[in-house]
């Protein structure tokens, strides 16, 4: 017989590990929700306004100033004409993976403790998304012209060329920013219902009406679990799309460097390893800044800290493969890409990165201890997400250097306008999250709900063991 | 926090966004350094009606326009061929003897009499007046019917379009160099 | 016989070419490629759509020189055709060549990238030509705004003008009729222009030259331009 | 003036000038669009607006004389291409003469008369008219003794070198002093006077490269600056034929130059050491019997004195390679061996010259072909070829001049306070002479110290001839006509001593009685009507309308004109002394090798911006003076590429920027000519460094020519750095070199 003490133990050790076994009453969490949207400090007020001028000088007027002026203003050059602003791009397509996949192949693959924190990942995509699509406009050397790429009929009778990779980029953009929009709506609708019911003046008006009319019936919670399934398998494809097309960008064409078959999966792993690491960071200082620790607990960040370690061993399985077919190949050109990563103007980028991806996850990461330590957490998932954009870094602004007429080979540095550019734009997705923040629950109090409905803890002999039943 | 400032905090923020929108708009919609040609609106200083020039005196367009047939460009004809008419033939008309008058004393003391342009490609299209009339092509096709207009006025609006409307109906085998980009785009 | 209607081809013996810049000269004249400046130069913005390549080989004192004249090599299978977003630039199915409409092209520099013969210019800025310089300004080829890709057209404006003298004459183009700019001004001679499906042409004659290759041919790009290899007697 | 009339006419005739008004719009893309379809009031008969018309002329941007023809439309000019009529450039042009459109429509060219009002030098203008400027200066010449009058002129077109004579002929003053830095460079007064010494005429020789199996050069970049590089050009084009018979090409000089770049093989000789390397080679083919059946021995005299392996010693040539250079040489069917332009600039220089030139002989093929030949003589004496002066005259000028013995000092065609030695004091001559009045199309460094600007027609604007020098195998009268109508208040100066002489009346006026120009030069003509050549004409007015139609007059008979070298040479053993330098071999180590540049020539045409963007052929670089050191010397001296260096002589110090050149001997650094101007129009000023400043001021001793390869420096590293404009990547054409991957 199980003593009543180690049961109450057992079951203490359950609640403050997880967060499905410590359920709480749903007026009690939404009040918790509620509470985090509605507290606006000072410092959140600086926040924004810092964020604010970044954007400003960043898109306006950095933007303003490379349109006014040419995109020599830029430091890109021959050969190296993509830089800064497309690795950028291939970034925030990176990260703009952490909500599809922690949300979308955690919900099916039914993993639990995705419940809190899918919200603020998918948000992650939406916004990540957003200022990637921004991008292709910025690196346009006539952006006043950019709708020639949109497929409409004109009296020119001409049409955008599908062959391109840069098309086919765009339209998995615009499907995958669609998908993923209307994939982070759903979910938010019971969530937009219950904030709606309980907050009043303007807040109440926006929310009345982001939530379509929701009252709770078995048949909208019916149809609205079977939308979600749908674009759960719905958007995982899109998702691997998109970073496999943003791949082929480089592998169709025929730059040294770039034209490997295998930068389909390599680039989706990629992205996927500094989403998950970028999701880490944002949970981190979500939890903090938002009072969520009853939401967001050791656990998380222990299943996180695997995932990334996980992505970090698939990353490098990815990049040795592709640094050795490039090294055993023996194309001249090839092995002076090599040489320009081990010895060349770039190493020091290159080894950063070495460090970054491969030796601090796999140094750490393995220890629960580490994992569940926020702060260490956030310091190896800032780095792997520093790592994985020298990568793009390389890739993009690295390899341009060299090619197969070394009479012509290049350097490149980004100019104090790209960096601005890149500032702002990073600021834009913070900007938009922090507003986001306040708007919008964070923690779909209804998941956390649903899921610590079904959790029980079952007595099995001595042990207490949790238990999960399915409730549809 | 209270909810006056909670909301005030929001507005400020919305009001910023929408500005940055607003400008980011602005910005976008003043880059527009595009090459649309404006029509020089000078005031014409000789009125010059081609209706009384084709249909009463008869003139063939090539007479004045004369390199239309050897070159890329039409061209307006000199002074010198107004003077080959209007050295001799008078008028009814006031308004037209003055006008000839005015005409005789540019030739002669050789002023320059500034037509406006009414039709116009811009820089980077290439326009041969020599391939298309001597394949057949009437002036009236593009150009409307001049021989009823007094003053000419712009009656097509020459864009790619109607340049590639008339292209795609010619002898199949003509097709593929007569929408090639090159044969009109410099 | 290709499919085309022409397939203008461009030799360049290596033997010949002394690496003199009169071709460079002529081309920036021809073509209305503006003057950069010195910083822009140092950047590696030079607009020429021409250039000639040194390469040396050998060390002190048994050291040569190895000059390459490089421009657009209008390839038959463009690796920069396909990646154009919006068909600014494509395969001509008139003359066979590789051509670039400017005032289509938005500035993706993905063409750029693309070629392997880092033959396309792109205009980072307006172009400068201070008055009266913008006289000289060839009536035939437009002035490329900022934000353009640029590259160079076997000076196509001078196919144009040849193909519609012939055509009002009736009859086709003659060999030698249409010379682009840098073959016109080349004193040794070494560039020779001419349309590959007449086989009594010069460069058809030249083509078959046991001398001849193409630049980076493994990449199977096919380029319209044949090299002539540079002689190799081994003096002393 | 009435030499305008005419000209006006001609030129509604000719150009078929559009009353066409250009309106600028602040937006680049609508440069074009600033061509105004404007219709004539009175059209020009042959004329099709927007159409090309064609005009041929004579290049004038160096002085080898290339017919151009120049197209137009809308009255403007818009390329300049080689005139394929033309027997000395068939229709080819190099980099410079397509690039004279921009000094046409150069933006800061000089457009009214200029009369100083300020300091001497202080660049405070008026301005005033023609007439009022022509009468100035008549008035003054007119009280003023002839022989404090001079006239200080560039290598200048023959018909403005005609005036310019006759003009100071009839003044009674001296003769005008030729200095021209191009034919400095070339080394035109040394071939001139060797060809003087061993063949007893003044002609320049032409070296029939075209049909050479074997060319030896030693130091004459023909295929870049030297005297005719067009033509020269065409002929190496011709002798790498690999239809025939592939010619094969050796240089000797101690830098690399383009020339010696596209040679099968490069030979670094020491600097000044050029003539003597060919005095042993000839040494060898005489010794050994080699050439043709007894030829050698009838030259035999001429090598009493060459020592073969003395010179393989100095020179760092092994006896045996120097044999086997010898056998190729002597055995191939037309070698042939060229001598010029840096070796020229030695104190050994003429030997040298006659040394290389020698070489020629004593292999036995004077023949039609493949062989040296002199340039076809002018038909008459109103057709006179003009040479520059020895630089003994220069200098004796910049000595009247310091002595307060010139009072007005005209100066056309040339830059004396940029081009020559700073140690010689011209500007301080100058300051002495009461009257500086220069011509010039843009303002250069002469003009600004001088008291009356007078705007000159650029040659696209103006009438003349020319008489390419050296030639061909065919006798050439290249025509020049204007091309566009003047753009400025310009006149050709030329117009402006025929004004002169009309003013000035008596002895002046008898040597230059023609009204204008155009009848100048239809008298200068009339000699040609009656020879066979390219224009068949019973008047003159046909001759002349024929003569700018094909661009200039040509004899239809080929003259191959072989030289026969005299007694007094071939009784004369040849010698040619080790090469001295200026300067303390151990304060200044390395010897200084200025260097024509392929894009300004030297130094003229930095005004350009075609040229200062075009990328030198063996450099790269392009907008900046740079310094070629060898990599060995560089490293010595801990000299990186892109180091500012101080290049300090024994009369001044210059900075440059270090470029690391494998093709170089390690103790010669050369530094291209043409940059560091502090005038010459916005693309030219505060560029570079002006390498003649620095040089020695020696001269040959019995020319009296300038030995501007003869002074010694010293290089000094400064912390600073400058990145070169170059088009090349360094980093990628070492690792090219290293790893053996040429592309092609």
């Amino acid at each position: 017989m199980l003593s009543e003490k180690t049961a109450v133990t057992q079951s203490e050790n359950y609640w403050r590990k997880h967060l499905m076994l410590d359920p709480r009453p749903v007026r009690e969490m939404n009040q918790m929700i509620l509470t985090a949207m509605t507290t606006v400090n000072k410092r959140y007020w600086i926040t924004v306004t810092t964020l604010t001028l970044f954007v400003t000088i960043g898109l306006i007027g950095a933007w303003g100033y490379q349109i006014f002026n040419g995109m020599g203003v830029a430091g890109i050059r021959r050969p190296v004409y993509w830089g800064v602003y497309i690795t950028n791009f291939v970034f925030w397509i990176g990260i703009s993976h952490s909500g599809t996949f922690v949300s979308a192949i955690l919900r099916v693959f039914k993993a639990e403790f995705r419940r809190p924190i899918t919200r603020a990942s998918e948000l992650m995509t939406t916004f990540a998304l957003t200022v990637a699509g921004l991008y292709p406009l910025i690196h346009l050397g006539r952006t006043w012209r950019f709708y020639w790429m949109i497929p409409y009929p004109n009296q020119r009778q001409l049409w955008p060329n599908f062959h391109s990779p840069l098309m086919w980029d765009m339209l998995a953009i615009f499907t995958y920013l669609i998908g993923s929009t209307l994939y982070l709506y759903l979910p938010l609708i019971p969530d937009f219902a219950m904030a709606r019911d309980r907050t009043t003046g303007w807040r109440h008006r926006i929310y009345r009406i982001l939530a379509l009319g929701w009252r709770g019936s078995e048949s909208e919670w019916h149809h609205l679990k079977q939308a979600i399934t749908i674009f759960a398998f719905a958007i995982i494809p899109v998702m691997f799309s998109v970073h496999t097309i943003v791949a082929w960008d480089f592998g169709m064409t025929m730059v040294p460097g770039w034209h490997s078959s295998i930068f389909g999966p390599y680039f989706v792993v990629g992205a996927i390893f500094s989403g998950v690491s970028a999701v880490a960071t944002v949970l981190i200082i979500l939890r903090k800044t938002m009072q969520l620790d009853y939401f967001l607990r050791e656990e998380h960040f222990d299943a996180i800290g695997k995932l990334v370690l996980v992505f970090s061993f698939a990353w490098t399985y990815f990049f040795f493969a592709d640094y050795l077919t490039e090294w055993y190949g023996g194309e001249a050109v090839g092995k002076e890409l090599l040489t320009l990563q081990a010895r060349g103007p770039i190493a020091p980028l290159w080894y950063i990165m070495l460090i970054t991806n491969i030796l601090v996850p796999w140094l750490t990461l393995w220890n629960r201890k580490i994992r569940t330590s926020p702060k260490a957490l956030l310091v190896i998932t800032l780095g792997v997400n520093i790592g994985m954009y020298i990568e793009r870094y390389i890739i993009v602004a690295g390899f341009l250097t060299r090619n197969r007429l070394p009479f012509d080979w290049g350097a490149y540095t980004p100019s104090i306008v790209e960096i601005l550019i890149s500032i702002g734009s990073l600021s834009t997705f913070l900007l938009l999250y922090v507003l986001a923040s306040r708007l919008i629950p964070l923690i779909p109090v209804w998941e956390v709900h649903e899921g610590q409905i079904s959790h029980t803890l079952r007595r099995v002999g001595q042990a207490l063991l949790p238990s999960v039943s399915e409730l549809e | 926090m209270s909810e006056t400032r909670d909301r005030r905090l929001l507005l400020w923020s919305g009001a910023v966004l929408t500005i940055v929108v607003i400008i980011t708009g602005l910005a976008l919609v003043q880059i527009e350094p595009e090459d649309e040609t404006k029509i020089n609106q000078t005031a014409v200083t000789l009125p010059f009606s081609h209706e009384v020039h084709t249909q009463k005196a008869e003139i063939d367009c090539l007479f004045c326009h004369s390199s239309a047939l050897r070159a890329p460009q039409a061209t307006l004809p000199s002074l010198n061929k107004c003077m080959i008419c209007h050295s001799s033939i008078t008028v009814e008309d006031d308004n037209a003897r003055q006008n000839i008058e005015q005409l005789k004393q540019a030739y002669e003391n050789g002023w320059r009499v500034q037509w406006p342009d009414v039709y116009r490609q811009p820089d980077f299209v290439y326009f041969s007046h020599r391939a298309h009339v001597n394949n057949g092509v009437s002036c009236q096709k593009c150009h409307g019917d001049v021989q009823n207009m007094t003053l000419v006025e712009k009656v097509v609006d020459m864009d790619m379009g109607f340049c590639l409307d008339c292209h795609q109906e010619q002898p199949e085998a003509d097709i593929p160099r007569l929408i090639d980009c090159a044969t009109c785009h410099k | 016989m290709s499919k085309y209607e022409h397939h203008w081809t461009m030799i360049v013996d290596l033997d010949k070419c002394t690496g003199c810049q009169a071709c460079v000269i002529a081309c920036q004249a021809e073509n209305n490629i503006p003057v950069v400046g010195e910083d822009e130069i140092r950047k590696g913005r030079g607009m020429q759509w021409l250039r000639i390549e040194r390469y040396w080989e050998g060390e002190y004192p048994n050291i040569r020189a190895r000059f390459i004249p490089l421009m657009c090599q209008q390839c038959e299978n463009a690796p920069c055709e396909p990646v154009c977003p919006v068909f600014a630039t494509y395969h001509s199915e008139v003359d066979g060549i590789n051509v670039q409409v400017y005032n289509r092209c938005i500035g993706t520099r993905y063409c750029a990238n693309n070629c392997p013969y880092i033959a396309r210019m792109f205009n980072w800025f307006d172009p400068q030509f201070p008055e009266p310089l913008n006289e000289q300004l060839n009536p035939d080829v437009t002035v490329r705004q900022r934000g353009i890709m640029e590259k160079c057209t076997f000076c196509i404006q001078r196919i144009r003008r040849a193909r519609e003298t012939a055509e009002a004459e009736g009859r086709s183009i003659r060999d030698g009729e249409v010379q682009p700019a840098c073959g016109q001004a080349c004193p040794t001679n070494a560039i020779i222009f001419g349309d590959l499906n007449d086989p009594n042409s010069q460069v058809s004659r030249l083509a078959a030259n046991r001398r001849g290759f193409r630049l980076l041919e493994e990449l199977g790009t096919e380029p319209a331009v044949i090299y002539l290899k540079g002689g190799e007697s081994n003096v002393i | 003036m009435s030499s305008y009339e005419l000209s006006r006419r001609e030129f509604l005739k000719l150009s078929g000038l559009g009353a066409t008004a250009a309106l600028i719009s602040g937006c680049t893309a609508n440069l074009q669009k600033t061509v105004w379809m404007e219709p004539y009031v009175t059209p020009p008969e042959e004329t099709l607006p927007g159409e090309d018309f064609w005009f041929a002329s004579t290049c004038r941007m160096c002085p080898a004389g290339c017919g151009i023809v120049v197209r137009t439309s809308n009255g403007r000019a818009r390329k300049i291409e080689g005139n394929a009529s033309h027997p000395l450039n068939q229709g080819k042009l190099c980099a410079r003469g397509q690039a004279g459109l921009q000094l046409l429509y150069h933006p800061d060219r000089l457009t009214q008369v200029l009369k100083r009002t300020g300091e001497r030098g202080s660049k405070q203008w008026g301005t005033t008219s023609w007439e009022q400027i022509v009468d100035e200066i008549a008035a003054e010449l007119a009280n003023m003794s002839s022989e404090r009058v001079a006239f200080l002129t560039g290598r200048l077109p023959d018909y403005q070198a005609m005036l310019v004579s006759r003009f100071m002929d009839g003044l009674g003053g001296e003769k005008p002093i030729v200095y021209d830095a191009q034919s400095v460079l070339d080394g035109y007064v040394l071939l001139q006077a060797a060809t003087q010494a061993m063949f007893d005429d003044k002609r320049l020789p032409v070296f029939d490269i075209a049909q050479a199996d074997v060319v030896f050069g030693f130091g004459a970049n023909f295929l870049e600056t030297w005297l005719s590089p067009v033509a020269y050009g065409l002929a190496y084009g011709a002798m790498r034929s690999q239809s025939g018979i592939r010619g094969t090409m050796v240089s000797f000089e101690p830098r690399m130059s383009m020339t010696a770049a596209n040679s099968d093989r490069w030979i670094p000789v020491p600097a000044g050491y050029e003539g003597l390397v060919a005095l042993a080679l000839g040494k060898i083919i005489v010794d050994e019997r080699l050439g043709h059946d007894g030829v050698a021995d009838k030259y035999r005299a001429l090598y009493k004195k060459a020592d073969v392996g003395a010179i393989a010693e100095q020179s760092g040539i092994s006896v045996e390679q120097l044999r086997k250079l010898a056998h190729l040489f002597a055995t191939a069917h037309h070698p042939i061996a060229v001598p010029g332009g840096v070796l020229a600039g030695q104190l050994n220089g003429l030997d040298a010259i006659k040394a290389v030139t020698a070489l020629n002989l004593i292999v036995g093929h004077t023949g039609d072909h493949g062989a040296i030949f002199l340039s076809p003589a002018p038909p008459s004496r109103d057709l006179m070829q003009f040479s520059p002066s020895s630089f003994s005259e220069m200098i004796n000028l910049i000595e009247r001049m310091k002595a307060g013995k010139v009072d007005v000092l005209f100066v056309l065609g040339a830059n004396p306070v940029y081009e020559i030695p700073e140690v010689l004091g011209f500007v301080d001559g100058l300051a002495k002479v009461k009257r500086v009045i220069s011509f010039a199309v843009i303002p250069d460094e002469t003009t600004a110290v001088s008291d009356i600007v007078l705007p000159a027609h650029t040659y696209l604007e103006t009438w003349g001839y020319e008489l390419p020098n050296p030639g061909k195998q065919q006798l050439i009268v290249s025509a020049q006509q204007p091309i566009v109508r003047p753009l400025y208040d310009t006149r050709d100066p030329g117009d402006v001593l025929l004004a002169l002489a009309d003013k000035l009346g008596g002895q002046v006026a008898r040597r230059l009685p023609w009204p204008n120009l155009v009848t100048f030069i239809q008298t200068r003509l009339t000699s040609l009507q009656i020879l066979s050549g390219n224009i068949t004409a019973n008047d003159a007015e046909t001759f002349w309308i024929h003569w700018l139609q094909s661009g200039g007059w040509w004899s239809q008979d080929t003259v191959w004109e072989s030289p026969n070298p005299t007694e007094s040479f071939l009784n004369t053993p040849l010698q040619v002394n080790e090469p001295t330098f200026d300067g303390d071999a151990e304060k200044f180590p390395l010897q200084l090798l200025p260097v024509a540049s392929v894009a300004f020539g030297d130094g003229r045409h930095a005004s350009l911006p075609w040229l200062q963007e075009m990328p030198d052929p063996t450099t790269t670089v392009s907008w900046d003076t740079w310094v070629e050191i060898n990599p060995q010397t560089a490293a010595s001296l801990d000299i990186q590429d892109s180091d500012i260096v101080k290049i300090r002589s024994p009369y001044g110090e210059i900075e440059a920027v270090a470029y690391l050149y494998p093709g170089i001997h390690p103790n010669v650094i050369a530094v291209p000519v043409g940059q560091g101007h502090t005038e010459l129009g916005r693309w030219a000023q505060n560029r570079g460094a002006n390498v003649w400043r620095i040089l020695s001021p020696q001269t040959e001793p019995e020319t009296g020519q300038l030995a501007w390869a003869a002074t010694r420096v010293k290089v000094e590293a400064t912390t600073k750095r400058r990145l070169l404009p170059r088009l090349e990547s360094n980093i990628g054409v070492d690792r090219a070199r290293e790893k053996g991957h040429l592309p092609g």
